[in-house]
């Protein structure tokens, strides 16, 4: 379990926006600035935040959907796969998989739900000739908890929660090391939701596929995670086990995000932090730490350097320059 | 502001200069030329005609005549007619006026009853007057210009002498209401298109605006009805038509140079036709770039005054 | 609202598929019917016609010149050589529908080829082609229309090829914007995730979704295609006689306009109707194949 | 256009917006100029192509020859029977009066004094010294040389007398110079190169009209000359309205927006209801243009000559004059007009008559192949035939034509070209199969139509001409050269006459008819008289006056 | 209970289908809201709770598109009865409504202290000039810095946040005695959430208005609300008072809701096991025979559940629940 599958080094993401087609004026979104972790082989890694904060553009980096980042390595299974082009990516492909937060867009509605599982056997061929590919298909239908029926039919007669199965076997059927599941519960109503998160962990029981799990709903990131990052205006603020995070934030954003989140108990505690504003641009981030202006607890220090990813319990990281706070969760 | 008009500016020039290159090798390239026209002079000799061509510059390497004429046309010189030997800017002036005219009449006219038709389409959907202006829209669509400008000829000029059939304005007369006379048949031949488009397009942006949210919240707020109307919904509804309006003006000199020519209008259309038969290359080169840059600079200010009325837009 | 309009929320063995779903839409569309009928009684009455009607649309007969509609052996009438005004309406419905559809699938082919290329890779090549489609639809189109008729040798084939020329540009927007969206839609990039080639994903993914707006841009196009047949015939650029289309049979109708209108009438309402037909058509499909309709 | 008429101008006036100026500009009322003439009225002329181009001595079409008349003179012109009325010259130079040496070599012209420029500056001999010369400038892009390239010296003697000495004789001189305009040489030299002298746009002549203005794809007004040397003007004003559709321009004829119906005139079908209108006065007459269909005798089909004769034995010519032209052309076997000095009315006349046709082609040995189509030797009677692209009257001829001629078992296909690709190599270097055309084969009111029947005036073939039928008879070539080589009016005829019995039998060409020009004039409008001799019926507009 | 402001009894409403069928999307819904009350309406996606909302200020679409039954009495008048002009003066003046997409409820065209100033100078007939004063003030009053100059600012200057807040100030313009509050914080991060939650809490205390709050999140139920209401396929499954509903849930259908929803006090180590409920929601124009949630109920007997419609029934004083099978779930608890 701990080894590591994937290493993110120093990972960047920059947007220029509202430039020119000559290339002049305009900023610079840093949608993604300078982020290190690793994802252990098998765990399951949170990563949560606001709208805005990133974590999407971590997760289509990690698959390296689109372009090159900007800066930093990802390594997968060893390889940096940050520089590489798709072509020299579609080999890899079937060991990476995403699964969608739109269950609606993300099958497409000309294809069968047959035809759509078996392409990437057959682009990647594998599964043996075309009964063995159905064979597969069915196998997979039954996983995710559809009838083998199923795979004549459209995406248009299946439901949310039905479209977001046939996401995650289409995911996973060439049995991928790695899912990112982005935002794959949000659109779901909560019963579905239960449903598809329940799922979620049954594949990694049954395959041992690592996941990335990125969501703006820390009740459910905690539910499913191994350990959990909070992002920031494109940093990670605080990364930690789920027991240790949810037991003591470390991080002043990481409590107010907690303490905002509404909780299912009219009976529960309810003294708030209330956060004033909005979230900063990130075309103007302020300077050092990026939470500094919307922080109870900001000192002059805070706009001074931008505070490192510290360890301040074991596996417990935070990045903030009081470590000393006694913060409180919910 | 600025630079984004520096920049739009930038990339017009750019596709001023693939327009250029398009129509010069098309007209060049196409068999036939200028020449044609002098072979039946009597007394015409082939010897003779070399040296006119020679003279003209018609006997030298094509990509030797596009960047001469390119070269003079950065510097202003659109070069001149084989036909009457004026600069090609002041011929194109001197028909302007006459497709402006004629341009503006009638989209003025189709905007104020295309606006009315589709506005009152999209409020009364599904009505026998949606439906009738519908399918009058799609027959207006339909119909061809030129055929109905014949047709209007018969009944309004021949059949019933109402309004002159072809003209501008009497020679001597010129007065207000002797052009506005002479515009009728043309700017209604003109104008059914150009309201066919109009009302259509205003339905379906009318249509659209009535489902935003927005319009719940106008409801919600106890508006009265021609308040949400007015205020909110046509409002919104309009903005888009701007670029309508700036995408539809090559379809509108089109629609011009059919009138112009069934009509015999003396303008850019007419002109262009007839340096066409007369295989004028300066001068249709001159009326295609024309109409490009006119399309481009339309476009521009459709795109900046949309920018204007509308405050999301901020042009960078 | 969106519980209010979109109700429905398919479970099992219940929602139809879509694709009948918009067949019956379109069915259902009553304009579009109309416009059905209209085109199969030309496309019927243009092909078939010439066989069950008694006159050949090219003989001479001077003594039946100028015969006025209903009033003689001619149904519709005779033009100056006395010949059946009706027969060479059927004749020249056969040229000008088949030019119509030709140019349609030629523009529909090449716009749609355009298109998906510049819509899906974007960037330096499709920034290319898109600023080679605007500098084409900064040409009124017939004014290009008949910058190239002019100086080609007309004829069926050239017609065709020159309208498709200038009519192209509409489909390759449409698609292109068409595949600019879907390539950002998530079964696309689903798609690059299994690792499919770039043409798996513009043929197999992208352009079975991209149909709808194809199908409807090119409908209206033979609506065009068949009025700028007719407007380039009508200046004589186009076809060419003794080869009659609507458009040339208006053109040589034009001078006996006065002494002989059914001349000019009968075709400019033989294109009003194909042309009404195909838009009927087009605008059907367009509602018949919404996407914001199935759901 | 019911409300134009008397009573709607007082409420236009209400309503001017050019003010008093152009209110007054518009009531007639007669002007005594300082010249002593008495100038009435304006005449709205409508042509239905646009006069565009001004240098009468440059490339130019023949609608503009209708501004040239009125704005310049020739040194002499020629009047509707063909003969010739000093203009510029005070009389015609011939070899009875001296004007012309014995050898016929020398001319020497008397010029009239006292013309004026409509700038003002003195008419001289240098003018027509610098004329000449400029025709002949290789620098200067003059239309046509023909005849010029023959004068070899020309000198000014006094300002009203100018000598040259010609090559050779060449009896269509006078005749070409009574369409030679004569230009200033004051405003041509102040250009920098005689090709862009404002005289392309502005012209300044001795006529009896003044350029006034153009208003380009509209109209072009000129104003009577006061200062005019001859009778004349006898209107203020001439308009020249450009109406580019036959239809409008009847229909403006009629309700009376112009007084005059130019070019291409009043179309056929029009013919009968326009005789019949009130207060207008409508002409049908003869023009220069034979209509004739012309064969590529380079081409195997149509090398023999019973081929062409039965062609020509296979039209319906005067069901195709009677019913498609209404009646109007007259039939004529000759490529001159009749109304020409040399035209031969005894040719004999061509029939209908297609068993005789088919019995020749069954002669010559052409026999129907299994298509039906004739052929001999491999060689089918099938081919195509053109003529510029939008010509109704005459693609419905082709038509009748090629139904003709499918009867007597020979294939014509029609394929008809744009006028620039017409006019292009596929006529002068002869790529046709067979044409259809109108043509003018005089040379200006000359019958000399050696460019067109000369054996070696065909471009094909290197010759220098338009004789794009490739006809070659050595003793129509003797006949051609000898009719120009004299100046004797009897010895030319005969050579003519005879010249056109040969063509009516080699038939390189079928003639068909000459044109019919149908032109009205408002009743009151007088002068108007129509000539083959001209390109313009405006030729004599400077005697035009309202009654 | 005091006198209810607002009462709606027996409320249906059915659209006409594409085909020409009926859809009965909001089936005999009663409920009854005092001042100074929140009524919370929770339901999935698909549950009618927006379209009864909607057909509370009669913003649907007319017959015959939709057919609105029942009564909707507003302290005595039914609304539903009402003139379309004499609706206009209740909405926004006695009831007024927020919406979920605050992005896309401003007009973008109009500055946001025109948009609230508009609804006072029709209601309280205020001239401009006063119209866009008591905008400023309102725009104060819902927590917006800098009132003056945001009162200039256009919808598209704003974030997600300050619009809600503006929406909010355009509701309570006139003082509403209800405020219908769609789904009002869906579309909004976390921590903006939590602010407008507040935001309305705090006003409602200051101003008294009844609030009827339709959401499906029960975290945000448990934040704000009195009394709950729970909507599925069109009709009230159960009602009750905040604490009794989430204490006691009777109804087979919220316990699951309740059971789906993970916590953020469960810790990694003991998860227990989420309670998901099977199927998914029912379409509207072909609801299941019997109890709408039969096909997915786990407590469904059959011959009974799918057979009958449970009618809606006290279980307990003010607690209401619309089951067959509610008793054994009492014994149960």
């Amino acid at each position: 379990m701990d080894q590591p599958l994937l290493e993110i080094d120093h990972l960047s993401k920059h947007y220029a926006v509202g430039r020119s087609w000559l290339g002049r004026g305009g900023g610079l979104v840093r949608a993604v600035d300078d982020i290190s972790f690793v994802i252990q082989k098998g765990e399951i890694l949170g990563l949560v935040g606001e709208s805005g904060s990133g974590k999407s553009t971590v997760g289509r980096m990690l698959l390296r959907l689109g372009d090159q980042p900007t800066a930093g390595r990802v390594d997968f299974a060893g390889q940096d796969i940050a520089p590489m082009s798709q072509r020299q990516l579609r080999p890899l492909r079937a060991r990476m998989q995403l699964i969608f937060q739109d269950p609606y867009s993300s099958l497409n509605p000309k294809m069968t739900v047959g035809q759509i599982l078996e392409a990437p056997l057959r682009i990647h061929g594998r599964g043996g000739d075309r009964a063995a590919r159905q064979r597969k298909v069915a196998e997979v239908l039954d996983l995710v908890g559809l009838r083998p029926g199923h795979a004549a039919r459209y995406p248009h007669e299946f439901s949310g929660g039905q479209r977001q199965r046939i996401g995650i076997a289409r995911a996973i059927i060439l049995e991928p090391d790695f899912l990112v599941a982005d935002e794959a519960v949000s659109a779901l109503d909560v019963s579905v939701q239960a449903q598809v998160v329940s799922l979620l962990l049954e594949i990694r029981r049954r395959m041992g596929v690592t996941i990335l799990f990125i969501a703006h709903d820390l009740a459910v990131v905690g539910y499913i995670s191994d350990r959990v990052a909070v992002m920031y205006l494109g940093r990670i603020v605080e990364l930690a086990p789920v027991a240790s995070l949810y037991a003591r934030p470390r991080h002043p954003y990481s409590e107010a995000l907690f303490s905002a989140a509404p909780v299912p108990d009219p009976r529960a505690n309810r003294q708030r932090i209330l956060l004033e504003g909005d979230v900063p641009s990130p075309l103007n981030p302020p300077s050092g730490c990026a939470f500094r202006t919307r922080c109870a607890y900001a000192i002059p220090g805070c706009a001074a350097a931008r505070p490192p990813l510290a360890e301040l319990a074991p596996g417990h990281f935070a990045a903030c320059i009081r470590p000393e706070l006694e913060l409180r969760r919910g | 502001m600025m630079r984004y008009l520096g920049s739009r500016l930038l990339q017009s020039i750019l596709l001023l200069w693939i327009v250029s290159l398009i129509g010069f090798f098309v007209l060049y390239l196409a068999p036939g030329g200028p020449l044609a026209q002098f072979a039946l002079t009597p007394g015409m000799t082939q010897e003779q005609l070399a040296r006119i061509a020679h003279q003209m510059g018609l006997d030298r390497p094509l990509p030797v005549q596009y960047w001469e004429w390119l070269s003079r046309l950065l510097i202003g010189d659109w070069g001149q007619s084989y036909r009457d030997s004026q600069p090609v800017l002041a011929i194109i002036g001197s028909h302007l006026f006459a497709t402006l005219l004629l341009m503006g009449a009638s989209t003025l006219l189709a905007m104020i009853i295309g606006t009315w038709i589709g506005v009152l389409g999209a409020i009364r959907r599904y009505s026998i007057f949606d439906y009738l202006a519908t399918i009058g829209a799609m027959i207006g669509l339909s119909i061809p210009t030129f055929w109905f400008g014949l047709i209007a000829i018969y009944l309004f000029s021949v059949k019933l002498p109402w309004f002159p059939a072809g003209n501008m304005y009497t020679v001597g007369d010129a007065s207000f209401l002797d052009y506005a006379h002479h515009l009728v048949l043309p700017c209604l031949v003109l104008t059914l298109v150009t309201v066919a488009i109009w009302s259509r397009y205003m339905r379906s942006a009318m249509l659209d605006v009535q489902g935003q949210d927005f319009i719940r919240t106008a409801r919600a707020k106890g508006l009265p009805e021609h308040v949400v109307l007015r205020k909110h919904a046509m409002r919104n509804a309009i903005l888009p038509m701007i670029t309508v309006a700036g995408l539809q003006i090559p379809t509108i000199l089109s629609g011009a140079l059919v009138a112009e020519t069934v009509f015999t209008w003396p303008g850019m259309g007419r002109l262009f036709l007839d340096s066409l038969n007369y295989r004028d290359y300066p001068v249709v080169m001159g009326v295609l770039m024309f109409s490009a840059v006119f399309v481009l600079l339309g476009n521009l200010l459709a795109d900046v005054l949309y920018a204007v009325a509308d405050p999301r837009i901020r042009l960078t | 609202m969106s519980e209010a309009t979109l109700p429905a929320q398919p479970i099992e063995d219940i929602a139809p598929a879509a694709r009948f779903r918009a067949v019956r839409r379109f069915v259902r569309h009553r304009l579009a019917m109309v416009g059905v009928v209209m085109i199969l009684v030309l496309v019927l009455g243009s092909f078939l016609g010439p066989h069950l009607y008694p006159f050949d649309d090219l003989r001479i007969d001077m003594r039946n010149r100028f015969q006025v509609p209903f009033m003689g052996p001619h149904w519709l009438g005779a033009d100056p050589l006395g010949r059946d005004l009706m027969a060479r309406l059927m004749t020249a419905g056969q040229v000008s529908l088949a030019v119509g559809f030709a140019a349609m699938i030629l523009s529909t082919l090449v716009g749609t080829a355009i298109g998906a290329v510049a819509g899906f890779y974007g960037r330096a090549l499709g920034g290319a082609l898109m600023r080679f489609v605007d500098a084409m639809l900064c040409f009124p189109n017939i004014f290009l229309l008949l910058t190239l008729a002019a100086f080609i040798q007309p004829g069926v084939w050239t017609i065709t090829a020159i309208i498709a020329f200038t009519s192209w540009m509409e489909v390759a927007r449409v698609v292109e914007g068409q595949f600019k969206t879907l390539r950002e839609r998530d079964f696309a990039i689903a798609a690059m995730m299994i690792g499919s080639s770039d043409a798996r994903i513009i043929f197999a993914e992208i352009l079975p979704n991209a149909v709808a707006p194809i199908v409807v841009a090119a409908t209206l196009n033979v609506a065009r295609a068949i009025l700028l047949e007719s407007y380039v015939s009508f200046l004589g650029y186009g076809i060419q006689p003794p080869l009659p289309s609507w458009g040339n049979m208006l053109n040589s109708a034009q001078q006996y306009l006065t002494s002989a209108p059914w001349l000019a009438i009968f075709p400019g309402l033989a294109i009003t109707a194909a042309v009404t037909g195909f838009n009927f058509i087009g605008d059907g499909l367009r509602d018949a194949l919404d996407p914001r309709l199935d759901a | 256009m019911s409300i134009q008429t008397t009573n709607g101008l007082a409420r236009r006036r209400l309503f001017q917006l050019g003010g008093a100026g152009l209110l007054a500009a518009t009531l007639p009322r007669p002007v005594l100029a300082a010249g002593g003439k008495a100038m009435k009225g304006q005449i709205i002329a409508g042509l239905s192509q646009e006069p565009t181009f001004f240098n009468p001595l440059m490339p130019h079409i023949e609608v503009d020859e209708a501004v040239y008349w009125a704005i310049y003179s020739p040194l002499w012109g020629v009047d509707e029977k063909g003969d010739f009325i000093p203009q510029l010259a005070t009389e015609i130079p011939t070899q009875e009066n001296g004007g012309i040496s014995a050898d016929g070599l020398t001319w020497t012209v008397k010029l009239r004094e006292g013309v004026k420029w409509h700038d003002g500056q003195p008419f001289s001999a240098d003018d027509v010294k610098y004329t000449i010369d400029l025709l002949n400038n290789p620098d200067f892009r003059a239309a046509k040389r023909q005849g010029h390239e023959l004068v070899t010296k020309v000198e000014v003697k006094s300002p009203t007398e100018i000598v040259w000495t010609m090559k050779e004789v060449y009896a269509p001189y006078a005749a070409i110079l009574a369409w030679t305009f004569i230009v200033p040489k004051h405003v041509v030299e102040k250009a920098a190169s005689a090709n862009d002298s404002t005289l392309n746009t502005a012209p300044v002549g001795t006529g009896a009209f003044k350029w006034q203005e153009r208003v380009a794809g509209d109209h072009i007004t000129l104003a009577g000359n006061p200062d005019f040397f001859g009778d004349g003007p006898h209107v203020e004003r001439l308009v020249i309205k450009y109406i580019p559709d036959l239809t409008v321009m009847y229909t403006q004829f009629q309700t009376g927006d112009i007084d005059h119906t130019g070019l291409q005139g009043i179309t056929a079908d029009h013919y009968e209801e326009a005789s019949k209108l009130p207060d207008r006065v409508v002409q049908a007459n003869l023009v220069a243009t034979i209509e004739n269909i012309g064969f590529n005798l380079g081409k195997p089909q149509f090398q023999d000559q019973a081929v062409r004769e039965a062609l020509y034995y296979a039209i319906d010519k005067q069901s195709l004059i009677d019913s498609i032209y209404y009646g109007l052309p007259k039939a004529t076997e000759s490529y001159l007009p009749q109304q020409s000095w040399a035209f031969n009315p005894d040719l004999p006349k061509q029939s209908y008559d297609p068993e005789k046709a088919k019995a020749i082609l069954d002669a010559a040995g052409w026999k129907p192949g299994a298509d039906g189509i004739r052929e001999k030797n491999g060689v089918k009677l099938s081919f195509l035939n053109s003529t510029t692209a939008g010509n109704h009257l005459r693609e419905q001829a082709q038509q009748l034509i090629q139904q003709n001629w499918g009867d007597i078992g020979v294939k014509m296909e029609i394929h008809n070209l744009p006028p620039a690709v017409m006019w292009g190599d596929y006529w002068m270097m002869s790529k046709f199969d067979s044409v259809i055309v109108g043509i003018g084969f005089m040379v200006g009111p000359d019958p000399d139509a050696t460019d067109y029947f000369g054996g070696k005036q065909t471009p094909a073939k290197g010759g220098n001409g338009q004789n794009t039928t490739q006809y070659d008879n050595p003793e129509v070539n003797r006949l051609l050269a000898e009719a120009a080589s004299t100046l004797d009016r009897a010895k030319r005829t005969q050579a003519y006459k005879t010249m056109q019995e040969h063509t009516r039998h080699d038939l390189p060409f079928l003639p068909l008819f000459q044109y019919t020009l149908i032109e009205g004039v408002k009743k009151g409008l007088n002068g108007f008289k129509a000539s083959i001799n001209v390109q313009s019926n405006l030729w004599n507009v400077r005697d035009w006056s309202w009654s | 209970m005091t006198q209810p402001i607002l009462s709606v009894r027996g409320l249906n409403v059915r659209f006409r289908g594409r085909g020409g069928g009926e859809v009965h999307v909001v089936r005999d819904v009663d409920f009854e809201l005092a001042a100074g009350q929140t009524l919370a309406l929770v339901g999935e996606s698909g549950s009618g709770k927006s379209v009864t909302s909607l057909a509370l200020m009669r913003l649907l679409p007319g017959e015959p598109r939709c057919r609105i039954g029942g009564r909707v009495l507003l302290e005595g008048r039914d609304l539903l009865y009402l003139t379309e002009a004499g609706m206009r003066g209740v909405r926004g003046n006695e009831i007024a409504m927020i919406f979920q997409e605050p992005m896309t409820s401003l007009n973008p065209v109009h500055r946001v202290g025109e948009q609230i100033a508009e609804s006072v100078r029709f209601h309280k007939g205020l001239g401009r000039r006063d119209a866009l004063d008591r905008a400023v003030e309102l725009l104060e009053l819902v927590g917006i810095p800098d009132p003056l100059r945001r009162a200039q600012a256009f919808p598209h200057e704003m974030s997600g946040g300050m619009r809600q807040r503006v929406m909010i100030a355009i509701a309570l313009a006139c003082d509403p005695k209800v405020l219908i509050a769609d789904e009002p914080t869906t579309a909004l991060d976390v921590t903006i959430q939590a602010q407008v939650l507040e935001l309305l809490r705090d006003l409602q205390a200051r101003t008294g208005m009844a609030m009827l709050f339709i959401t499906h999140n029960l975290g945000v139920v448990a934040e704000i609300a009195d009394r709950v209401m729970v909507m599925y396929a069109g009709r009230i499954v159960e009602q009750a008072a905040v604490d009794p509903l989430f204490a006691k849930p009777l109804m087979p259908y919220t316990r699951g809701l309740l059971g789906a929803v993970p916590r953020l006090d469960i810790f990694a180590k003991e998860k227990p096991p989420l309670t998901s409920i099977p199927g998914a929601v029912p379409d509207p124009a072909h609801p299941p025979k019997g109890c709408a949630f039969n096909p997915r109920c786990t407590h469904r007997q059959g011959g009974l559940c799918d057979q009958r419609t449970p009618p809606l029934e006290a279980a307990q004083p003010g607690h209401d629940v619309r089951c067959l099978r509610w008793r054994e779930a009492m014994e149960a608890a």
